[in-house]
């Protein structure tokens, strides 16, 4: 029993980092049809943003401050990294939005970069973040511990997908976001200013990015090649969601989560991930769109 | 003389909306056959039944009196004579003229067949021919992306005649075209009807009068009457639902 | 309202329009006629801003729009039809409706879409939850004409907005479309291939050719013949 | 190689001494995933060379490092090592980490005649007659860790490692170890490079149960094992952790609190008391900066380039069959005490540690080898070790 | 006219390959030798991307498989035991039944051409019939190359692991340390260059090019003509595998390694690059942009091995953003430049033209 309760919570713990990291490029991928290769260093931007901002309080304010300095760190990380993408959208991404594939070529241009830049600034070896005490320790349910930190995850994973979903399905700036993306010029003679939108969907994805960043301190390593550890599966959970729609990242990523962490209790790591990739192909044979498809009848 | 197409009790559903309920529709050889009612009746959701865009719910749509479309994939369709013209033009924007209307040669389709095929003199003159009743001779080798909407509804209508097709589908052929155009239109379809059979979509009343003799009219999913014009115009509900009472001058 | 001077414009090396001025005034319907390719749409793209004129002039209410961004002009009361539609096809059509809500320049409190449309196109109202993208053409264009008026243009720009939709709803655009000229004082621009219609209901009348304006006139007591040869290929 | 020789054995290398100074290669990844290790051993070979020129370079001639990157990609450590023999005609190498990079170099320095020391400690059964190992091969590190575990904190092992070369071959000596020693094995579990969920892992161990667990992953992976491992709430008091590629610097990435208490098996510490060691650490704090730290792989980086310019020094030549030769014996005073170069195999005499993870990050030794230990990369000491490799 | 012209440019860059050997030093050239097998796989991604629209993030695995072909052959040649090495570190006593064939050095060249094009025929079949397009394609290929690599890794004793297979000493009896040898291979890497260049040209102005193109262009429409875009795009796609499992051959054999780490999502991503940079709709375009990167890649790694990545990042970028069509584009639109001027002056005379 409690391993079966370990196992769950391990596969939704696992769904809800996927989910986080998957967040921002639901919306620069998902939604703007950008290929952003650099997603993985917002992420990065994120994490080491959370290290600086823990550097900044232990040197500069009390010590009983750095208990709280992940409560400053989060909206900074989104923040950061918000900023960045914006950054990198009026530079080059704004150049690419008819040309989507050739976005994904010009971004990993940006992410060697920015992971260049990331080993000049804060050196090659990783850097260690280390958590608030409130967050260590873990709830026992049924002989089982599920860690805090982990718990922390998955409230920060709902949190912001029930913001996101508001945001996007429930205002008008979301709506303008999914019309600049269908059809650029047709929305802007609607009176859209479709540069603002596109900067601020972009810097909404990088900042999810960040924020996704900002919670993998807890659990992994911050270095300047993080980003290439998430990057993939990143894109792997948003394509079998569907392209654009949320609830299928959110069935994607916790679907994930589930049956890896299934797999690899009784195979192992490897073999898991031979599986659970084989069977992300095998699923896109049968539903080439993903879970929630958005197909109409237009012709391509 | 037996039929060229017959579709029979063909249903199609989106999800829960019926688009077709029950359509039966049977075109004659050589016929040239106008299908017209209000928007959203179903008239270009039957024409993807037939060219296989669209799978039917149920029903089946038999070519030729023997071959069941249905079960067929759409290019295979194509294959078997039946050639579409769509509401929104669809040509391949970055080839030329000349290689839009080069890969719409009836052929052999396959890839063998084509990684070896020649241009011969018959088939330039065959395009040269159709250049000409397309009106396009002077744009051969522009990229059919730059043309004009109005120049790229007539080079689609090139394409399906180079396919020399047993069945044309015509969707909405003459919207934006000018008046001569039109002429030219409606007497093309009456020319190549000579070697094969036309179901025209059209929601000019004009063109209609003009160049039909049987219509077919939709609503609703189903088929609401059929016969000439004259009396296609003086039924009561064609006029409720589709025409409008009166004319009215502005 | 808006005065075209000289206008020259066109597509990266080419030049399609050339030296074409037109004028339209408050409640008035212009028509733009000519055949296939001859710089119509190029011409409605350049209005709106989505074309660069390489000369000229475009001066709308007394100030010059030249340099604005089409969602600029929009916001100053220009709206569009294209040709071709142009609806966002994964948006639903009450969502399509909402976007026309964008270039008003005071946005309503709520987003409410104006009941005046529904009336005109009562089958929008039934769609509302459908995807723009699975309607009929007819459909598709009721929505693209219903998304403009939405916005509260005072001049519209309407590429053959008839196209392919049914001859009842063909003469109650017409209605509306001399409707809202002469009671809310919108200016028009209707580019349309049917002569006779296009002449019915507008007051004046362009002809282009080649990129020229090569006629023009009042619509009322036009010589059909004079014009036809423009007309034809 | 193993197996065949060479075919230019023998062959006069080219290296440009025309100069008044003498280059080297420097071959380490300074991008990609394994740069977050590399990038320091560089460091220390430079650090290294600095101090040979101050005191007068090697036979008159200063050395001139050429740095490359490997850029953690072995076809490039191939074609830079390449590069660095034919068109840099240079002295010798030092570079690698990863023992991937090191297979990759290999018949480049072998066809070419060339000359490449490998700082890191790695799996054993290999000694190509062109490379010198300056790292601790299995008998200087795995094999005295596993015995010390047996005797002080268990039977049952569990082994967790990267999906690769390394910590296959060293499982694999560790599992015939453990049979002939009386161990058992609690399970054994590898993960790609760069994975980062380890809860299901931990779940398993949990289930096996072990006394220990013997950690061979490498890189990243190691932050997240051991931040997950504590979140479940299991210390170094319930089951400590044994690693062999966990170093000072990793360290400071994982966060001492995280690893306090777990052990690591390794030939030098930062805080190995030695007087070269002193000097060592605090040049080396002077030149890179306070924060940064030494350790095993950085120390035999640092060795490396001594022990190439003592060898070279005797030798009286660059040559490089003059060199291998000379180098036979070599004794050096490095900061982990007196090495020496075993000429049979070319890897050096190193002497064991254990050492366990305190609160600010250093070790303390809590175990040491009484004496250096001959290298035996082979392991055909060891009775156990006979069927582990065929070499003849 | 025109025709001729082109067809004279390819035969002198032929020659500027065959003469390089006289101009280049050792190591130089082997690095050109490389960049040569690069060239070959970047031909197959033009044609599948260039000119029918498919973005496949997953060459390198065709390039791998291609190179462990040769590869197997290469260790069973050079093992004296009958066992490569690495299955000797790794406890394997029999050699596996599927490496024994590729003793045979016909069997592993044809394996190295046959087991890529399979493989992508295969997955081409079921994703292309499936209509699985775009991005989707993309990210699928991607997803392929994590469960080779991850399988080719995880096989240690089968595979050679992350290491890869390297430390081969002879090709068919002759040393590959030899100069003359790698010589000889260089040679034989343009011969196959000018092959697949030629057979690829040929393609594209067939009308099956034209095809391609059309598919690119608008997939359904092209079932609209009554062609399957299936067995099209499968076709190219096992053409272009091929092509990359060919050079993967002639690299092992230059470079003296193969490793997973070549047939990862970064060297996947980095092929698509070159022809990106080279210009995608032009075959000498691809081979160009493959030698021209790398050699950039080589030249700024060498020159600043600190801060290269950050020269190259913005070589891509600089290039994707302002030559969309690549350095191909960039000539092209030079000569298109010239060519008005020219004619603007001869008609000077005449009034501007008009459209139409
Ligand atoms: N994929 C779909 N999902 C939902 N509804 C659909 C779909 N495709 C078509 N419809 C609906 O089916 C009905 C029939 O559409 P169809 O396009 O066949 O009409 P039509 O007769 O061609 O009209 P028009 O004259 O305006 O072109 C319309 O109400 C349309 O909204
Ligand atoms: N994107 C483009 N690039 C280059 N040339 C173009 C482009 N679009 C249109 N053209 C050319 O510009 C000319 C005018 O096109 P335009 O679309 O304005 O014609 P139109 O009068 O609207 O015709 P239609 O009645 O067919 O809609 C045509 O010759 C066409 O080939
Ligand atoms: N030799 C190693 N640690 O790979
Ligand atoms: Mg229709
Ligand atoms: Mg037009």
């Amino acid at each position: 029993m409690s391993i079966f309760i370990t196992q769950l919570f391990n596969g939704l713990s696992l769904g809800s980092i996927m989910l986080l990291i998957a967040l921002g490029l639901a919306i620069t991928f998902g939604l703007m049809n950008v290929i952003n290769m650099a997603h993985g260093e917002l992420i990065m931007v994120g994490a080491y943003t959370t290290y600086v901002v823990q550097q900044i309080v232990s040197s500069y304010l009390p010590q009983q401050m750095l208990a709280y300095y992940f409560i400053l760190a989060i909206p900074l990380a989104f923040l950061i990294s918000a900023v960045l993408g914006i950054i990198i959208e009026k530079t080059v991404i704004r150049f690419l939005y008819d040309r989507p594939l050739d976005s994904l070529l010009a971004t990993w241009g940006v992410s060697l970069i920015l992971q260049q830049a990331a080993r000049s600034i804060f050196g090659a070896p990783n850097v260690a973040v280390k958590t608030p005490d409130w967050l260590d320790g873990g709830f026992s349910i049924l002989g089982a511990t599920l860690p805090y930190k982990r718990l922390f995850i998955l409230a920060l994973a709902v949190f912001s997908i029930v913001g996101l979903s508001y945001f996007l399905y429930k205002t008008a700036i979301g709506r303008k976001m999914k019309a600049v993306m269908l059809n650029r010029e047709m929305a802007s003679c609607l009176g859209v200013s479709t540069k603002k939108v596109d900067s601020y969907a972009f810097a909404l994805g990088s900042g999810f990015a960040g924020l996704a960043g900002c919670a993998l301190t807890v659990i992994g390593p911050i270095g300047p090649s993080i980003g290439t550890n998430y990057i993939i599966d990143a894109f792997m959970i948003v394509i079998l969601g569907g392209i654009g729609k949320l609830t299928g990242t959110v069935i994607g990523a916790l679907g994930i989560g589930i049956l890896s962490t299934t797999i690899e209790y009784t195979t192992s790591a490897t073999i898991a991930k031979v599986i659970v990739f084989a069977l992300i192909i095998a699923f896109l044979q049968w539903k080439p769109s993903g879970l929630v498809s958005m197909r109409t009848r237009s012709l391509d | 003389m037996s039929q060229i197409l017959w579709c029979d009790n063909v249903m199609v559903d989106f999800d829960g909306f019926k688009a077709l309920q029950g359509v039966d529709l049977m075109i004659e050889p050589n016929e040239v056959r106008f299908l017209i009612g209000p928007n959203g009746a179903g008239k270009t959701t039957i024409l993807d039944v037939i060219c296989g865009k669209t799978k039917a719910t149920s029903g089946r749509v038999l070519f030729e009196e023997v071959v069941n479309l249905g079960s067929l994939q759409e290019h295979k369709i194509v294959q078997k004579g039946i050639a579409r013209k769509f509401q929104n033009p669809s040509i391949f924007s970055q080839l030329s003229v000349f290689e839009n209307l080069e890969l719409s040669i009836r052929q052999k389709r396959n890839l063998t067949s084509v990684l070896f095929a020649r241009m011969t003199g018959e088939t330039k003159n065959h395009i040269e021919k159709v250049l000409e009743q397309i009106g396009l001779q002077d744009f051969v080798y522009k990229q059919a992306g730059e043309l004009s909407h109005g120049q790229k509804q007539w080079l689609e209508i090139g394409m399906q005649l180079m396919q020399n097709p047993s069945l044309l589908l015509l969707d909405e052929p003459i919207a934006g075209m000018t008046g001569k155009e039109r002429e030219k239109t409606g007497e093309l379809m009456h020319e190549i009807s000579a070697s094969c059979s036309v179901l025209v979509v059209e929601h000019d009343m004009d063109f209609v009068r003009k160049y039909s003799k049987q219509v077919t009219v939709m609503h609703e999913g189903k088929i609401l009457c059929e016969g000439n014009m004259t009396d296609v115009q003086e039924n009561e509900h064609v006029q409720e639902v589709y025409l409008g009472r009166r004319k009215q001058t502005c | 309202m808006l005065n075209v001077a000289n206008l020259q414009a066109g597509y990266d090396e080419t030049t399609i329009l050339r030296d074409v001025s037109i004028k339209v005034e408050k409640g008035k319907i212009i028509a733009v006629l000519g055949r296939n390719g001859v710089g119509k749409t190029t011409l409605m793209k350049t209005l709106m801003g989505l074309l660069k004129p390489s000369a000229g002039d475009v001066v709308w209410r007394n100030h010059s729009v030249k340099g604005l961004r089409p969602e600029q002009r929009a916001k100053k009361g220009i709206g569009y039809v294209p040709q071709g539609r142009d609806i966002f096809s994964t948006l639903t059509v009450e969502e399509n409706l909402l976007l026309g809500l964008e270039a008003l320049q005071k946005k309503p409190k709520k987003d409410v879409i104006p009941s005046h449309v529904f009336e005109l196109f009562p089958v929008l109202h039934e769609m509302l939850q459908r995807k723009g993208g699975d309607l009929s053409g007819g459909q598709q264009q009721q929505l693209a004409i219903a998304r403009a008026l939405v916005g509260n243009p005072e001049l519209l720009l309407l590429d053959e907005p008839m196209e392919g939709i049914q001859p009842s709803i063909v003469q109650l655009i017409e209605r509306v479309i001399i409707k809202i000229a002469r009671e809310q004082g919108v200016g028009i621009v209707l580019v349309e291939h049917n002569v006779d219609l296009a002449l019915a209901c507008s007051d004046f009348f362009y002809i282009l050719d080649h990129g020229r304006i090569v006629a023009q006139g009042d619509s009322k007591n036009v010589n059909l013949e004079a014009i036809q040869k423009h007309l034809v290929v | 190689g193993c197996g065949k020789t060479t075919s230019t054995e023998g062959q006069k290398a080219m290296i440009d001494t025309s100069g008044d100074t003498v280059k080297v290669g420097v071959l380490h990844s300074l991008s990609g995933t394994m740069s977050i290790s590399e990038v320091s051993l560089r460091d220390a070979e430079l650090m290294a060379i600095d101090e040979i020129n101050a005191s007068g370079g090697v036979l008159g001639k200063k050395i001139e490092p050429v740095i490359e990157d490997g850029a953690s990609d072995w076809p490039t450590f191939a074609e830079k090592a390449k590069k660095l023999l034919q068109k840099d005609q240079v002295a010798t190498i030092f570079g690698g980490w990863t023992s991937a990079s090191r297979k990759a170099m290999l018949p480049v320095v072998e066809q070419n005649n060339g000359l490449l020391w490998y700082p890191v400690q790695y799996e054993g059964m290999e000694s190509s007659p062109n490379i010198f190992y300056t790292g601790a091969t299995t008998n200087q590190q795995i094999v005295p860790a596993v015995t010390w575990l047996l005797e002080n904190k268990g039977k049952k092992v569990f082994l967790i490692g990267s999906d690769y070369v390394f910590p296959r071959t060293a499982n694999k000596v560790i599992k015939s170890q453990l049979k002939a020693e009386g161990g058992a094995l609690a399970g054994e579990e590898y993960t790609p490079l760069g994975h980062t969920d380890y809860s299901t892992l931990i779940s398993k161990i949990k289930d096996a149960k072990p006394d220990v667990i013997f950690n061979t992953l490498n890189g990243d992976s190691n932050v997240a094992f051991f931040k997950q491992l504590k979140d479940v709430g299991i210390t170094s008091a319930d089951i400590p952790v044994l690693s062999v590629s966990v170093a000072e610097e990793e360290i400071r990435g994982i966060g001492a609190s995280v690893l306090e208490g777990h052990y690591a098996s390794w030939n030098y510490y930062q805080t190995t008391d030695t007087p070269e060691n002193e000097e060592f650490v605090a040049n080396y704090k002077k030149k890179y900066g306070d924060d940064r730290v030494t350790g095993d792989p950085i120390e035999a980086a640092y060795t490396a380039v001594y022990l190439w310019a003592k060898a070279v020094e005797k030798a009286g030549s660059f040559e490089i069959d003059k060199v291998k030769k000379a180098a036979d014996g070599i004794e050096f005073n490095a900061p982990s005490g007196v090495v020496k170069i075993e000429g049979a195999n070319q890897h050096i005499w190193k002497t064991a540690r254990i050492g366990q993870v305190q609160a600010d990050g250093q070790f303390k030794e809590v175990w040491k080898s009484g004496e250096s230990i001959k290298p035996d990369p082979y392991l055909e000491s060891y009775e156990w070790g006979a069927s582990l490799s065929n070499k003849k | 006219m025109k025709f001729n012209r082109t067809y004279a440019i390819y035969i002198v860059v032929l020659i500027g390959f065959l003469v390089a050997p006289l101009f280049l030093q050792e190591f130089r050239l082997g690095l050109l030798a490389k960049f040569l097998c690069y060239a070959i796989v970047a031909i197959g991604i033009s044609l599948i991307w260039g000119y029918t629209g498919i973005l496949s993030l997953g060459h390198g695995v065709f390039f791998g498989l291609g190179a462990y072909c040769m590869g197997m052959y290469l260790k069973l040649e050079g093992s004296t035991t009958g066992l490569p090495d690495f299955m000797e570190w790794s406890g394997v006593t029999t050699l596996p039944a599927f490496w024994k064939p590729f003793t045979n050095p016909v069997f592993a060249i044809g394996a190295g051409i046959i087991v890529p094009m399979l493989l992508a025929t295969v997955l081409g079949y079921f994703t292309f019939k499936n209509r699985i397009r775009g991005v989707y394609f993309s990210l699928i290929s991607q997803a392929v190359v994590v469960v080779v690599v991850t399988l080719f890794i995880g096989k240690q004793d089968l595979t050679g692991g992350t290491n890869g297979l390297t430390s081969f000493y002879t090709f068919l009896g002759m040393s590959l340390a030899d100069s003359f040898v790698q010589q000889i291979l260089y040679f034989v890497t343009v011969g196959v260059l000018a092959i697949v260049f030629a057979l690829s040209i040929w393609l594209t102005k067939s009308r099956a090019g034209k095809v391609l193109m059309a598919i690119r262009d608008g997939e359904n429409r092209v079932r609209f003509l009554g062609f399957n875009p299936t067995s099209y795009k499968v076709f190219v796609y096992s053409l272009s595998a091929a092509f990359a499992g060919v050079a993967g051959m002639l690299f092992v054999l230059q470079v003296g390694i193969i490793s997973p780490a070549m047939m990862g999502i970064t060297p996947s991503i980095e092929m698509v690059l070159w022809v990106a940079i080279g210009g995608r709709h032009s075959l000498l375009g691809a081979v160009f942009g493959a030698i021209f990167t790398n050699g950039a890649k080589s030249l700024f790694s060498e020159t600043y091995p600190d801060i290269w990545l950050i020269l190259l990042g913005l070589l891509f970028i600089v290039v994707v953003l302002f030559l969309p069509n690549g350095m191909a584009g960039l000539v092209q639109s030079i000569q298109n430049k010239f060519k008005k001027l020219k004619s603007r002056k001869e008609k000077s005379h005449e009034p501007d033209t008009m459209v139409r």
